[in-house]
């Protein structure tokens, strides 16, 4: 009987534990100035995933800077913003436990940096009743939704494309067909119809859209199925910019592919590469990362030095899911006020516009979504086009302009 | 379909074929010797693709040399897995236990492993994806043909590597013991021989077949920590449509997925997947043991 | 009542334990002020349903990693049946446990007649069928899958908006499910399952015919896993086929080994109680989680293998003395007789 | 007409013809010893007649109905019950749940009032509680019905498997080496039982190495040798047979 009570008590010491360490003093940070108070924002990450483990490196680095650095004043009272991160897993279960401790635990009021559309739908259940905001990385119609209100869609995936087709005509003036090759998955399908869109308005014929099957390492089939529709160029939405995106340029080469490329994300270039030989990318025209133009904005050298100095390997990747921290202080600034509903209303009806390290950036409404709130994203870009292994810049639209070529793109004339 | 199209969907499906085999060999033998269902072999076989990276990209040796020694420290990894858990957990059990309750119990087991050894990497390596140049990146370009030179050579390793188990499961005593013992590992204690190492080697071995595959198709695929999640289904299903423990099934299961997978996505696209999981589902409708396997327990 | 008859006779104290616990289910949650512990419970209440539906295929000696995909198929017909049908959910629900069983009967009909490593196998390649068909077929709703499922009509004053009322739910179809399968093992059916399990050549001599039990256990399991399912996607209001694929049917095996796999009923709720709400305490572990939770997975499963009930019945003497002769064992590599 | 009726029955594994054109019968209310040196095919012949194999050719009738090819639990239901060379229990359950479920073929109510727990089903469970405890008392195990199985010494662990065996109420009981290491004090326990399960009227077919025991305790012998019947007969003739002690010879002194 002895025995057993000294397992029993090793028991729940064992299964407490977890509890003592959320108590224990290093976890809670060092309490700020009195006059200064903090206020918690959520986030919910994939940590079993390098984008989101490269997103949360970000904030761990922005964050504490913007802290010291200005800090967040709302009606003459300043704010240190304390980011609460969750392992969502990827997954839409873990998405809904994440945002429901967020929520209804941590009392959060602003979740700030999600990823992936499976997680963020499963969270909106959440959010949506509890009219907490949410700046999010995804712009699926099952996000921005006109039955959410307090959504905001900070990827700029689809926005990208209008100015992205003219570039390419003025690159390549011969060429005529295009060959989508996307994930099977929400995301890529979704941006696969987009970019048909989009590219049929610039005059060019979309043969068809090959899909693979997201974790796909081997890209030969693909490849061969794209190389035997014998295109003029080939596109890639909604490809993961990293070696994922690296192998199907390698197996089109080996498949013998000869014509233009195109990119409608910045690609990872030291991963790409690292997998594809130079002569693969050569000709292909990209969105340049705000980094590697001729002039880079301060904010973004700044970031770059900075990871670089913390971090070592940069990441530009990293950069994909940073612009929704900078909408949230400048929603917040804005409208001056706590209140989500407020600022969700006010950002809602009026727009905003942003800086972060990628650029300008505001929001815009989405008739065809049949939301006519301002709700996702645009951000000024840059263009370039890969030639013997380096960018040569070709240009860059601002924020206001891509927002009007996205009307024209889109929404036929439904915009007002 | 063009004869150029077709030759290229063949080596793809070989390529990749091949590599299933080696995959599916390792899982394979780790089932019959130990009777553990090895849930983190598709981490192995990730492994694997770094420790090549380590060898071949960063240190510059010898390709062969790497990949051998690939396959060495995978076998060594592997030893060290079986020390540490498997022979720990094969002590729990008693002459009694069933047979379903040891294959959970390990399978449950290797799903630990597998959560460790995924996030670990993660950690460990860091978030960076990273390449493995290959070492006959040429293209051959003939009568309108195009392989790559890298693939062919994949799939000549692979047959090496396979006629190398072959002779050593059927030449040598070792690999009649290491047979004898997945058949009835309690005759094979009663003549005396110390089982024990036998199912310590039978671990090793599948593992460093995994590495193998992992450091073989390296150079052809990326080096990521994700990259042997996915790999596992596809294997377990070779496994099933190869017939669990039967040497011919699982090459011809592992050949016939790849052509059915190349082909399949060149046909039809993304629903390939399916229809591929649907064939194997109805194959197993008439042979309940797979293609060369026997139904057994 | 007559499942309960068993229960009445002469059996009062545990009756009266069964009745505090149940009490105790019941005011659990009224005592309870977040949202978001509720929401866990929910969660364990359908990951323990799930569970048995494991526990009651392996009293068989068959074990499924496929308990996944019945219940997408639970989740899926019940959201079509109501949003493109328009059926009430209570409607759509014995019509989607039809179809289960029909469903679990055709396929049961074929994976059981491997036992062993071939059906773990087969079992898991289902799954991943039904999540790669929900994906690729539109009117599935694809990879984005469904939103905006709508919650149960209200039953006159019971309304299904508010976590508590979905808790209760929830709780209803757990409890319901640990009668029944309570019912099932203490008749002559559980016992077959258990000859089946521990000598199927034996239960054969005894005219017990292994095939056509386990084909039952199968669809009674894939009954239960779609009630589950159809309870689950209207609580959650949307589903995508992520959800629903591999690591979930692993999961459901962990909450059953970890509770104990001798314990049909009570192990599958502890181990999902556990398996939930520590991960749950993990998460400030951030991205070492997976890690910390893989590595007492190994410990349960390593040094407690009879799981958290198992050890908790039979605690395992940690004297030195059996340290020493499992390291003298693990020199001389002999098996370990029963004593370890 | 005899209970049990093999005709021809050859059986082949591989390259290795295991039983030859082998044909006997079993009387009603008789002990037929089955013998032969090892490898003669003698658990080959159970595991056909109880189903675990089907033969290559030839026939087997139980009760004038053929019953070659059929399920391992088919045979069973019809009333052939049989225990294993290797004791073949269920391990961890309980001496007395093992009768328990054994059993298993005597229930009449359908299954699902069995579920329900309805008042006949649960009458007829309290039924076979009885009579296991019955079959328990006869193999004399009374004592020990809360043991695991595992943990039994040896020789109970076969009067176990006989008592689960008895819980079919079989009309032919095929017992492979019932008496095999025992010590003479234990045998002839064990004979006298399987006596007196002759009397409970239950034919009976037993394989077993020990000489003595199956001289005394048989009423007929076949002999197989090399998976061909060799002879058929009384003890007494199986004894003075010349074939009999040149299969056996150096082995076993008859």
């Amino acid at each position: 009987m002895k025995k057993r009570l000294a397992f029993i008590t090793l028991a729940i010491a064992f299964m407490a534990m977890p509890l003592l360490i959320s108590c224990s003093p290093a976890a809670t940070p060092p309490a700020p100035p009195a006059e200064v108070k903090t206020l918690k924002i959520g986030a919910s990450l994939p940590f079993t995933d390098s984008m989101g483990i490269d997103t949360k490196k970000a904030l761990e680095m922005i964050v504490p800077a913007f802290n010291q650095a200005v800090g967040l004043t709302v009606k003459g009272q300043k704010y240190n913003l304390d980011f609460v991160i969750y392992d969502d897993k990827y997954t839409a279960d873990g998405g809904r436990a994440a945002v429901e401790r967020l929520v209804n635990e941590d009392k959060v009021q602003f979740i700030v940096g999600q990823i992936g559309s499976a997680p963020i739908v499963a969270g909106l259940t959440v959010t949506e009743p509890a009219k907490v905001l949410v700046f999010c990385g995804g712009a699926s119609d099952k996000i921005i939704n006109p039955n959410n209100k307090y959504v905001f869609g900070t990827a700029v995936w689809r926005t990208n494309l209008p100015p992205l087709f003219p570039y390419l005509k003025q690159a390549f003036p011969n060429a005529k067909t295009i060959v989508n090759l996307s994930p099977d998955d929400e995301t890529g399908k979704n941006l696969a119809r987009d970019n048909s869109k989009v590219a049929t308005a610039a005059g060019f014929t979309v043969l068809d859209s090959v899909y693979y099957p997201r974790p796909t390492q081997d890209f030969a089939p693909f490849a061969t199925k794209v190389v035997s529709l014998n295109p003029d160029v080939v596109n890639f939405p909604g490809t993961a910019a990293g070696t994922s995106f690296g192998l199907q340029l390698k197996a089109l080469y080996e498949a013998g592919y000869k014509g233009a490329l195109v990119s409608p994300m910045p690609p990872n270039l030291s991963e790409v590469l690292s997998v594809a030989p130079k002569e693969a990318l050569e000709g292909m025209v990209t969105i340049m990362p705000p980094t590697d133009v001729p002039n880079p904005s301060s904010m973004a050298s700044q970031y770059q030095k900075d990871w670089t100095a913390k971090y070592g390997q940069w990441s530009v990747a990293s950069l994909q899911w940073i612009p929704a921290f900078y909408a949230f202080v400048e929603a917040v600034k804005k409208t001056d006020s706590l209140d989500p509903g407020a600022v969700a209303s006010n950002i809602s009806a009026n727009g905003l516009s942003w800086e972060s390290a990628n650029g300008k950036a505001m929001l815009v409404k989405r008739p065809d979504y049949k939301n006519n709130r301002f709700c996702d994203t645009v951000s000024s870009l840059n263009f370039g086009k890969f030639t013997n292994g380096k960018y040569e810049f070709l240009g860059s639209i601002s924020a206001e302009d891509l927002a009007k070529a996205n009307e024209a793109a889109f929404d036929g004339g439904s915009w007002k | 379909m063009s004869l150029s199209l077709f030759v290229q969907l063949l080596v793809n499906a070989l390529t990749i074929g091949s590599i299933y085999v080696l995959m599916v060999l390792g899982l394979d033998i780790i089932l019959r010797g130990t009777k553990i269902l090895n849930f983190a072999h598709g981490q192995l076989y990730m492994l694997g693709a770094y420790v090549m990276f380590l060898f071949f990209q960063a240190l510059h040796w010898n390709f062969l040399l790497s990949l051998a020694l690939t396959g060495l420290a995978l076998g060594l990894v592997g030893m060290l897995i079986y020390l540490g858990v498997f022979a720990t957990l094969a002590r729990r059990f008693t002459p009694t236990t069933t047979f379903s309750y040891r294959l959970l119990l390990s399978a449950m087991a290797s799903v630990g492993l597998m959560m460790i050894l995924q996030q670990g990497t993660l950690l460990g390596f860091g978030t960076q994806e990273r390449g493995i140049q290959p070492p006959f990146p040429q293209i051959i370009d003939s009568f309108g043909v195009r392989v790559s030179l890298m693939r062919l050579a994949i799939i000549l390793a692979s047959l090496v590597i396979c006629v190398l188990l072959y002779l050593l499961m059927n030449k040598t005593s070792l690999g009649r013991l290491m047979r004898a013992v997945s058949y009835d590992p309690e005759a094979v204690t009663l003549q005396g021989v110390n089982t024990f190492w036998v199912f310590v080697f039978c671990f090793a071995l599948g593992s460093a077949l995994a590495g193998l595959a992992g450091g073989i198709i390296a150079p052809v695929f990326s080096v990521t920590p994700a990259m042997g999640q996915d790999v596992i289904f596809l294997s377990l299903l070779v496994l099933l449509v190869g017939g669990i423990g039967s040497y011919r099934g699982t090459i011809a299961g592992g050949l016939l997925i790849g052509l059915l997978l190349s082909f399949g996505f060149q046909l039809l696209g993304g629903v390939a997947e399916l229809f591929v999981f649907m064939l194997v589902i109805v194959i197993l409708i008439f042979k309940p043991g797979g293609m060369l396997g026997e139904a057994a327990e | 009542m007559k499942p309960l008859n068993k229960l009445t006779q002469g059996r009062g104290k545990k009756l009266l334990a069964a009745a505090v616990v149940l009490v105790a289910l019941i005011i659990l949650p009224l005592c309870i002020e977040s949202d978001y512990v509720k929401h866990l419970l929910i969660m364990v209440c359908l990951g323990a349903t799930l569970a048995m539906t494991f526990s009651m295929l392996f009293s068989t000696g068959l074990i499924t990693l496929g308990a996944a995909a019945f219940y997408a198929v639970g989740a899926y017909a019940s959201t079509l049946l109501v949003m493109n049908a328009g059926l009430s959910f209570w409607l759509a629900l014995p019509l989607t446990l039809l179809a289960a069983a029909v469903l679990a009967l055709g396929f049961g009909a074929i994976f059981v007649r491997n036992a062993g490593v071939a059906f773990v196998i087969i079992t898991l390649i289902f799954a991943q069928v039904v999540v790669l068909a929900a994906g690729q077929l539109d009117f599935l709703g694809g990879w984005g899958g469904i939103i905006g499922i709508p919650r149960p009509d209200s039953i006159g004053p019971i309304q299904f908006t508010s976590k508590l009322s979905f808790y209760y739910l929830a709780l209803a179809v757990l409890l319901l499910t640990a009668l029944v399968f309570q019912a099932l093992y203490s008749s002559r059916i559980g016992r077959a399952w258990r000859a089946i399990k521990l000598s199927p050549n034996l239960a054969g001599t005894l005219g017990i015919n292994p095939y056509r039990y386990r084909v039952l256990a199968f669809v009674i399991a894939s009954i239960v896993a779609a009630l589950a399912g159809s309870v689950y996607a209207h609580y959650s209001q949307n589903i995508t086929p992520d959800a629903f694929g591999g690591w979930l049917s692993i999961y459901i095996q962990l909450y059953a080994v970890l509770g104990g796999l001798e314990f049909y009923i009570l192990g599958p709720v502890i181990g999902s109680l556990v398996m939930i709400f520590v991960p749950e305490y993990l998460r400030i572990m951030k991205e070492w989680e997976p890690i910390i939770t893989g590595v007492l997975l190994l410990v349960i499963i390593l040094f407690f293998p009879g799981g958290i009930l198992g050890t908790v019945k039979d605690p395992p003497g940690l004297s030195l003395k059996k340290f020493h002769s499992l390291y003298n064992r693990l020199k001389t590599g002999k098996k370990l007789d029963k004593s370890s | 007409m005899p209970l049990l009726l093999v005709k021809n029955v050859t059986k082949v594994f591989g390259a290795l013809i295991a039983l030859r054109d082998v044909s006997f019968e079993v009387n009603r209310l008789e002990i037929l010893g089955l013998i032969g040196p090892n490898g003669a095919g003698k658990s080959t012949l159970f595991n056909l007649i109880s189903g675990f194999h089907r033969p290559d050719k030839g026939k087997i009738l139980f009760k004038d109905t053929e019953i070659t090819g059929l399920r391992v639990d088919r045979i069973a239901g019809m009333g052939i019950g049989r225990i294993f060379q290797e004791p073949t229990l269920f391990m961890q359950e309980t001496v007395f749940e093992n009768v328990f479920s054994g059993l298993h073929r005597h229930y009449r109510e359908p299954a699902w009032k069995a579920f329900l727990h309805t008042r006949a089903a649960n009458r007829e469970e309290a039924v076979s509680r009885e009579k296991a405890a019955e079959i328990l008392e006869f193999m004399d195990l009374a004592a020990m019905r809360d043991e695991l199985a595992a943990n039994l010494p040896h020789g109970h662990q076969r009067s176990l498997a006989i008592a689960i065996a008895l819980a079919c109420e079989p009309e032919l009981l095929l017992l492979d080496e019932p008496v095999t290491g025992m010590n003479p004090s234990e045998t002839a326990v064990m004979s006298d039982k399987i006596r007196q399960i002759r009397e409970r009227g239950i034919t009976v077919l037993i394989v077993e190495h020990d000489m003595r025991a199956v001289m005394s305790l048989c009423d007929r012998i076949v002999v197989l040798n090399l998976g061909e019947k060799l002879v058929e007969g009384t003890p007494d003739r199986i004894k003075s047979d010349q074939r009999v002690i040149e299969a056996y010879l150096g082995k076993q002194v008859i």
